[in-house]
């Protein structure tokens, strides 16, 4: 298992590796000038050149990428070129929201759609079946930002539950945290219950198709065990699996609904960043965002074996 | 006893089964009764309605897609149609239970096997959760369960099948029902192993005096186990009788035809063959490592050092059970694997080095013919292009390779205007003869037939052994023929090698092998090969 | 305060009872939104406004702009001009002093004019003419010059694009083309550097040292009394948000409300106001180096087919919000003028094809920068494009973010190669109200401002001016430049627009001014 | 994996054919793509308006006779927008879904079929995998400036390697099947086998594939033009109006939702018949992640 977990941890290193290059040769052939957008409107070509110089910008680009790297090895992020500040740090003061949204959505998710889906799976080919799936695939056919103004307008506006925007840590305000993070957290939950949902019906359904269960109720077990007990639990490992490839999906939902509801995490950093051309936070949030996508899918290879004996590392 | 062994256990009327939505009756009529003590065979090939009789039993047809549509059945005297679902599924497991054809998949994976068949207990509100657990054991340790515990503690996967295929028995037994019925329970099981569940069976019904209904498509079982039989075709009930009367005095032709089918252990009693030899295999070994290096390199033999020759018309059998390597012997013969070593001489030629694409002109020498008809043709082609395929890729003009191909067709017993047909359109027998009409267009010297027969029927299967024997005899192509039944290598092959862990154990002509076996394992297999003792061809046992 | 840190888990439990303990929210705080992220803390370095408006709360200026428009001292006590006009003395206030309690003296007031005067257009143009600039002691500083000028105190009193705010000569000593680490001021509010999170928020507390001057606040000058504890400065980048979050009260002051939100506004507890009277020019400039705009009947051709109205109608609707105006530094300013100021105003499509027709126009694309991240310049670009094409002008949109398009603007290619022909801008009235500050008369060629006109008569203009002696004269000489300009079709004013404020009816003593400053006002508990 | 032969005999496995009545939804999808589809060829036949026209005299107007949607913050035609917007959105979608799915078939092939380019193709794979797209995208489009090009390669980019994922997870369980190892014994060439008898069996995923692909490409497009950094504010596209729109969204949800419902619908609609026809190819075929 602890040989399992360094040998993935050590096959992440090219990806991060091919990522890491891909992010770096994205942003350094690109016609943004960081330097221009630092000193704004009426700075002179000589005045840029000079900052150009100052940030390391008019070195050769792998020198800068090998440069980054080695200060990536030795746990500098770098600086911000346009705050001036650590860039460990910026991120530091963005993950708070993100990984509050992150967790509610996916709790929130996971504890609607897998009942939904094994409810669906029992309900099969029945008209409750078929409406909790086409919602479901309604659900992750509505754009983020689409469901989210669609709350907005409903339940801010028009019913005055919950505030338009906006975001308090759960440490500083419980309630208002509360009241903030529910409707970010309902519109980006829609795209990941569908997914899930979704998953759970088919997988059940198709374990139910297996002989084990032909077994189970063979030897008298009651239905409702036959799911719960025997199809859900077999089931489990697609299902996580969706949870974590919906990771991905997450990650670039936040980004958007962030936006929409004003959400001060890593989502909002990410395209203020990028219309910054803050090179060194661009690269280092990207790199993270890959970071976090390849942890959760190794937490996720790690939960199978909770769930199925049969898979050791 | 005398009396509880006549009670009728098990009483089917005039039952039909049908799907739900377009209405078509699947089986219809079937009437047969069932005494406490007794075993009744339900024989039939594929699509015979065997196993949906025996789900519409247990109330276990799918309702979304098959019904009962007529009938009644009748479980120690209880209308098991009319029952609701919970009497249903109280009925399950007390009354009558179920053993299903494949160990592998019929328990759940991911709970130990011991909490399974607690399982049963509990959800028939069996004592506590202690003197559950004690009478699993006890019953573990009845169906000969080698170290109850740890048994108990295991997981499926970390069984075997024969193992698995006992614990599915000790679920189906331990509540003592007295109907059970067991669906092709040993077919995918080993023949020796097989022998051992077929024992265990009787043995458990001696004890409990349950009343089993087997449901079989192999005549041998039926002959080793039967009290009487119920022979199905296409849905209908054939022929009922005792065994020995369907066995020996069958009064229908297809029970004649399907009893007449069922190849013998015993040889038919071949000429030595004489043809010169084409095939020289030396030495041949493949080496699987697994693992990476770190986690340690773990070296597997999945074949040790073998050889063999082999002449033109000759047929030389490969037996053996699974895991025996006799399937990587044929991969690498054909080099769909690499051997790690070791010749393969094709007349002068050593192809067993080349790369694959100095070995492409060779490949028009040896050709295959798989195992599973269904999926060696390529569905989205027409027969004429599957068949002249290799032709083509020789550069036979089309329009001669066409015509050889309706040739071909005709000398596999199909007929000229199936050229144009999509396999989809054909039958498990008409597309193993279109995969040996494929094999045979190149005019090869070896053929492997790799487990070529073990999917079909067995009318069928003995059409396509006459078929490949009348090949072999004209065209003079040597045969290397694997199978894991010793009975088909009876019938067919000239020469037989018993293979068992990568090795080869014993060889000879097949009448030396078969009747004066030198091996221990040998003995065995012959020994658990079902329904040595009856000639089936002949409808009379053996002397 | 955050909640969930990545470094360790065990941290969000120790801020959490961190939280138990957290001050309630101060009555006294004032929680703002300006209309675009604070970036730069450096407002040497940076023209942003946001950084001038960061800069004005947290440093003070030798000599302010009031309300007059008259220049009045504010950290400077005294000074004295030689009879030639070419010796400055400037004496300082007493009582100044950094946050850090250390006073401010010369040594800090003479090092951050010499890093002002590397940046700012109108201190290059000082330092042009500066023989000396020296400490007499430790309040009091000389500045020599080699020829009279009439603009020192204005410059040195530039409200806009580049002020000179004082800085610690620490701070002051970075290279102009770096951003200071050091943020002590001697403004009214003090910044807290550990609070600052970029794109989140910015914390400024009262500056309990500062010494305010005893006038009455007007605009840049007087008294700088900081009226709140604290100011929160929060980003929202979308005005709808901020709107909401100001009606629900979340927040007190909302810099800038689009027009077309006003509906929106709760008038019982909002308050709007133009607070700042002299507004925006918004204005284009042609590439000269590239075609088409390297034809001068061409830029004519563009300049009669455009007009302010429609244009400026589609930006902002309502008619109160912006202004028609066609003069070049401004109007209602000291150089406004009516030269040709009848044509850039008015469209003549007419007058546009006859012009294209004499040129000899050929469908040369015409490239628009189009900003699309920029509310109150969204639906510039397409106007523009939309009164081109209708002369007959084959025009293409490149769209762009504000920042990008800086950077782009630099290539001097033709535009197959990613090159362009109009740029639009915006500027503070009070940085375009005399040619010495305006940068889109400017027409040095190839190495100044983008559009790389090359009129040297205007840059001889442009220094008379700067050595003229009086108004009249200066006057004359901006009119003369307004001709050549629009003759040229150096750039083209769009129109002017002033933006709406809006804040609580708890916060009282808001002040009008050219940009946004934040002394003066209180807030009250209800 | 061991593949369960399903015997006729094992009857009960054909249980799970659904019931035709399950169909409805799906012809009610196609209906709706139709139109769509009609809407995107002949729209522009259909409003008199000019999407592009601005009216500064007549800014943000709720819906009359005139302007059926009512008019955005330049006084152009929401209805002649929304129109245009479908034909968009359906040029992006099919562009980048089949550049995606050409694309993943290629090196997917590859990568199946050859070993030695398996280990390197997959890791650049993971690689691009493992940025979330919509970030991926953001920064493609923001850096490299907001044009029609640009867009598509963003949308392909983060899209492709899942298709060569099927692809390549196809071609290995290709390989093993008897009749590719037939084909290999008759001694076909290698170029033969990949494209007559491996290729025609990756079309039924990919049909599946893209149509995931081009639902995913539309909503990408959407969320890029939302964020800004998506096509040029001038080309209407749904995402674009809803950009705009959404300042004015408190004075005029319609802004958002008449774009929104019809991206939502056309999304769903793409969804449940890529859903109908997964079902029919292949039930057991990999879930769309």
């Amino acid at each position: 298992m602890l040989g399992y977990i360094v040998r993935r941890l050590l096959s992440t290193i090219p990806v991060l590796g091919v990522v890491a290059l891909i992010v770096f040769l994205l942003l350094h052939f690109a016609p943004g000038d960081p330097a221009a957008i630092m000193a704004g409107d009426s700075a002179t070509p000589a005045q840029l050149a000079e900052i150009r110089q100052r940030l390391g910008l008019d070195k050769p680009v792998f020198v800068q990428f090998f440069y980054w790297l080695d200060q990536l090895r030795q746990g500098n992020f770098g600086t911000s070129l346009h705050s001036n500040k650590p860039v460990a740090e910026m991120i530091a003061a963005r993950v708070g929201p993100t990984l509050s949204l992150a967790v509610t959505t996916m709790t929130f998710s996971i504890l609607v759609a897998i009942p939904l889906g094994v409810y669906a799976a029992w309900a099969r080919g029945r008209l409750s079946d078929r409406l909790v799936m086409t919602l479901a695939v309604l659900g992750f056919s509505t754009p983020v930002f689409v469901t989210g103004y669609m709350l907005i307008y409903l339940l801010s506006l028009k019913a005055g539950w919950f505030p338009v925007q906006g975001f308090a840590s759960l440490a500083s305000d419980p309630i208002r945290f509360a009241r903030t993070i529910t409707l970010p957290t309902l519109a980006l939950s829609t795209v990941y219950i569908a997914l899930i949902a979704r998953i759970s019906r088919s997988s059940v359904l198709e374990i139910l198709g297996e002989d084990f269960i032909r077994t189970a109720r063979a030897k008298g077990v009651p239905e409702r065990s036959v799911f719960l007990r025997h199809a859900l639990r077999n089931a489990a490992v697609p299902i996580i699996t969706v949870i974590g490839s919906g990771a991905a999906f997450l990650i670039g939902g936040v980004v958007v609904a962030e936006s929409v509801f004003n959400i001060p995490g890593l989502g909002r950093l990410v395209v203020e960043s990028v219309l910054a051309r803050d090179y060194p936070l661009i690269q280092s949030l990207i790199l993270l965002l890959s970071v976090i996508y390849i942890g959760i899918n190794l937490v996720i290879d790690l939960l199978y074996t909770l769930f199925d004996p049969r898979i050791r590392y | 006893m005398e009396t509880a062994k006549t009670k009728e256990i098990l009483r089917i009327d005039n039952l039909d089964v049908s799907l739900v939505e377009s209405g078509k009756t699947l089986i219809r009529d079937i009437s047969f009764t069932l005494h406490a003590g007794e075993t009744l065979c339900l024989v039939g090939e594929s699509g015979s309605g065997k196993s949906l009789t025996s789900l519409a039993v247990m109330g276990l047809l799918d309702p979304g897609a098959l019904r009962v549509s007529a009938g009644r059945i009748l479980v120690e005297g209880i209308d098991v149609l009319a029952a609701s679902a919970e009497e249903l599924r109280q009925m399950r497991a007390t009354r009558m239970s179920m053993v299903f054809q494949e160990p592998m998949t019929a328990l759940n994976p991911t709970e130990t096997v011991g909490a399974q068949v607690e399982e049963v207990l509990r959800v028939h509100g069996e004592g506590n959760a202690v003197t559950r657990r004690e009478r699993v054991l006890k019953m573990f340790e009845a169906v000969h369960l080698p170290a109850p515990e740890r048994i108990h503690a295991s997981y499926p996967y970390q069984l075997s099948g024969g193992q698995r295929q006992r614990i599915v028995i000790s679920m189906a037994l331990i509540l003592n029902p007295r109907l059970l019925i067991a669906d092709e329970p040993t077919t995918a099981l080993d023949v020796t192993t097989q022998r051992q569940i077929l024992a265990l069976i009787e043995e458990m019904q001696q004890k409990f005096g349950t009343a089993v209904l087997f449901i079989t498509h192999d005549f041998g079982v039926v002959s080793d186990i039967a009290d009487r039989i119920v022979v199905m075709n296409r849905g209908d009930l054939v022929e009922t009788g005792t065994r020995d009367e369907i066995l020996a005095r069958p009064r229908q032709d297809y029970t004649r035809m399907l009893v007449s089918s069922v190849p013998s252990l015993v040889p038919p009693g071949r000429m030595p063959v004489t043809g010169a030899q084409i095939l020289e295999v030396a030495n041949l070994n493949k080496v699987y490592t697994q693992g990476s290096f770190l986690s340690g390199r773990r070296r597997v033999d999945a074949l040790k050092p073998t050889g063999l020759t082999l002449a033109t018309g000759e047929i030389l059998g490969i037996v053996g059970e699974s895991g025996s390597g006799k399937t990587t012997l044929a991969r690498c013969l054909t080099r769909l694997i690499e051997p790690t070593g070791g010749a393969i001489r094709l007349g002068d030629t050593d192809i067993s080095a080349m790369s694959q694409r100095q070995l492409r002109p060779y490949r028009r020498r040896f050709q295959v013919v798989f195992q599973d008809p269904f999926r060696s043709l390529n569905a989205r082609l027409r027969v004429r292009d599957i068949v002249a395929e290799g032709m083509l890729n020789f550069g036979t003009p089309r329009e001669e390779a066409y015509a050889r191909v309706g040739d071909l067709l005709e000398r596999v017993g199909l007929s000229v205007e199936m050229m144009d047909r999509y396999p989809h359109q054909f039958s498990g027998g008409q597309r193993q003869r279109i995969c040996i009409a494929r094999a045979l267009a190149l005019r090869p010297e070896v053929l492997i037939a790799d487990e070529s027969v073990s999917a079909l029927d067995v009318s069928v299967q003995k059409q396509v052994l006459e078929l490949l024997r009348e090949i072999c005899d004209e065209t003079g192509v040597g045969i290397i023929f694997i199978t894991h039944d010793l009975r088909v290598a009876a019938r067919i092959c000239d020469r037989v090698l018993v293979m068992q862990r990568g090795e080869v154990v014993e060889s000879g002509s097949v009448d030396e092998v078969l009747t004066r076996p030198a091996q221990a394992y040998t003995r065995e297999l012959i020994g658990a090969a079902p329904g040595r003792n009856w000639d089936f061809e002949h409808f009379r046992p053996f002397a | 305060m955050r909640y969930f840190n990545f470094r360790a888990a065990g941290l969000s439990a120790a801020l959490f009872g961190a939280a138990m303990f957290a001050p309630p929210a101060l009555a006294n705080e004032l929680r703002v939104v300006m209309e675009s992220r604070l970036g730069n803390l450096d407002p040497i370095m940076s023209a942003s406004h946001q950084t001038r408006d960061h800069g004005y709360l947290i440093y003070d200026t030798l000599f302010g702009l009031d309300a007059d428009q008259k220049v009045q001292p504010q950290m400077v006590d005294s000074y004295t001009v030689s009879d030639d006009g070419l010796v400055y003395t400037f004496t300082l206030r007493d009582g100044l002093a950094w946050t850090d309690g250390t006073p401010v003296t010369t040594e800090d007031v003479i090092a951050s004019i010499k890093r002002w005067g590397q940046r700012d257009r109108m201190g290059i143009a000082l330092m042009s003419i500066t023989d000396s600039l020296e400490a007499k002691d430790a309040k009091t500083f000389v500045l020599t010059l080699t020829s009279p000028s009439g603009v020192v105190l204005e410059a040195f009193a530039k409200p806009s694009g580049v002020p000179l705010f004082i800085m610690p000569k620490e701070a002051a000593a970075t290279p102009f083309t770096e951003q200071i680490t050091d943020y002590r001021g001697s403004g009214p509010f003090r910044f807290l550097p550990e609070a600052y999170e970029p794109g989140v928020k910015s914390v400024y507390v009262k500056n309990e040292a500062y010494v305010p001057r005893s006038e009455p606040p007007s605009w840049f000058a007087g008294a700088k009394i900081a009226k709140v504890d604290r100011i929160e400065r929060i980003e929202m980048p979308d005005p709808l948000t901020a709107v909401n979050a100001l009606n629900s009260g979340e927040i007190d002051y909302l810099q800038t409300i689009p027009p077309d939100l006003l509906p929106l506004v709760q008038t019982d507890v909002i308050k709007t106001d133009k607070l700042d009277q002299l507004g925006y020019q918004i204005s284009i400039r042609m590439n000269f180096l590239q075609p088409p705009f390297d034809n001068k009947l061409v830029r004519q051709a563009a300049l009669a087919a455009l007009g302010q109205e429609e244009i400026m109608q589609a930006q902002f609707g309502d008619p109160e919000s912006y202004q028609i105006c066609g003069a070049a530094f401004g109007c209602g300013l000291p150089y406004e003028s009516d030269v040709m100021a009848e044509e850039v105003v008015k469209p003549d499509p007419e007058k546009a094809k006859a012009l294209l027709k004499e040129a000899g126009y050929n469908g040369e694309p015409v490239v628009i920068f189009h900003v699309s991240d920029i509310s109150t310049m969204s639906a510039l670009a397409p106007t523009i494009a939309q009164q081109l094409r209708e002369a007959g002008f084959n025009v293409e949109l490149a769209t762009t973010d504000f920042m990008t398009m800086l950077s782009r603007r630099a290539n001097q290619g033709p535009t197959s190669e990613g090159g362009w022909s109009i740029f639009v801008t915006s500027w503070h009235n009070t940085e375009i109200e005399d040619p010495l500050r305006n940068y889109m008369i400017t027409a040095e060629g190839r190495e100044g401002y983008a559009g790389w006109a090359d009129v040297p008569e205007i840059g001889e203009k442009i220094h008379d001016f700067l050595l003229a002696s009086d108004y009249d004269a200066r006057k004359k000489i901006a009119d003369d430049i307004q001709g050549v300009v629009y003759d040229e079709v150096v750039f083209v004013p769009i129109g002017g627009f002033a933006r709406v404020t809006g804040y609580s009816s708890k916060v009282e003593g808001v002040l009008p001014a050219p940009a946004n400053i934040f002394w003066n006002i209180s807030k009250s508990e209800n | 994996m061991q593949k369960v032969q399903d015997l006729p005999g094992k009857a009960p496995a054909a249980a799970r054919s659904r019931p035709r009545s399950r169909d409805w939804p799906v012809r009610v999808a196609c209906a709706f793509l139709v139109f769509i589809l009609i809407v995107a060829v002949v729209g522009p036949f259909l409003t008199s308006g000019d999407p592009l026209h601005i009216n500064a005299a007549n800014r943000i107007k709720p819906p009359s006779a005139e302007h059926l949607f009512g008019t955005d913050a330049m006084g152009r035609d929401v209805f002649a927008r929304v129109i245009y917007g479908a034909r968009t959105s359906i040029i992006v979608g099919f562009v980048a879904a089949l550049a995606s799915l050409l694309l993943g078939l290629a090196v997917g092939l590859l990568a199946g079929y050859f070993p030695l380019a398996d280990a390197t193709i997959m890791r650049v794979m993971d690689g691009i995998m493992s940025i979330p797209s919509i970030v991926l995208a953001v920064a493609l489009v923001a850096i490299t400036g907001a044009n029609l090009g640009t867009v598509l390669i963003a949308i392909i980019v983060p899209e492709f390697p899942r298709v060569v994922r099927l692809v390549r997870g196809v071609i290995l369980s290709l390989r093993s099947e008897p009749y590719v190892e037939a084909a290999i014994s008759l001694a076909t060439p290698t170029w033969r086998i990949l494209f007559r008898h491996m290729l025609p069996n990756t079309l039924a995923p990919l049909i599946v594939q893209g149509s995931f692909v081009l639902a995913s490409a539309i909503l990408t497009e959407a969320a890029l033009s939302f964020l800004g950094v998506g096509l040029p504010p001038e080309i209407p596209s749904w995402g674009n109006i809803m950009a705009e729109g959404r300042t004015y969204f408190q004075l005029r949800p319609g802004l958002i939702f008449f774009p929104g419902i019809f991206l939502a619908l056309t999304v769903l609609s793409i969804n449940l018949i890529g859903d109908a026809l997964r079902d029919r190819f292949d039930p057991k075929l990999e879930k769309r992640h």
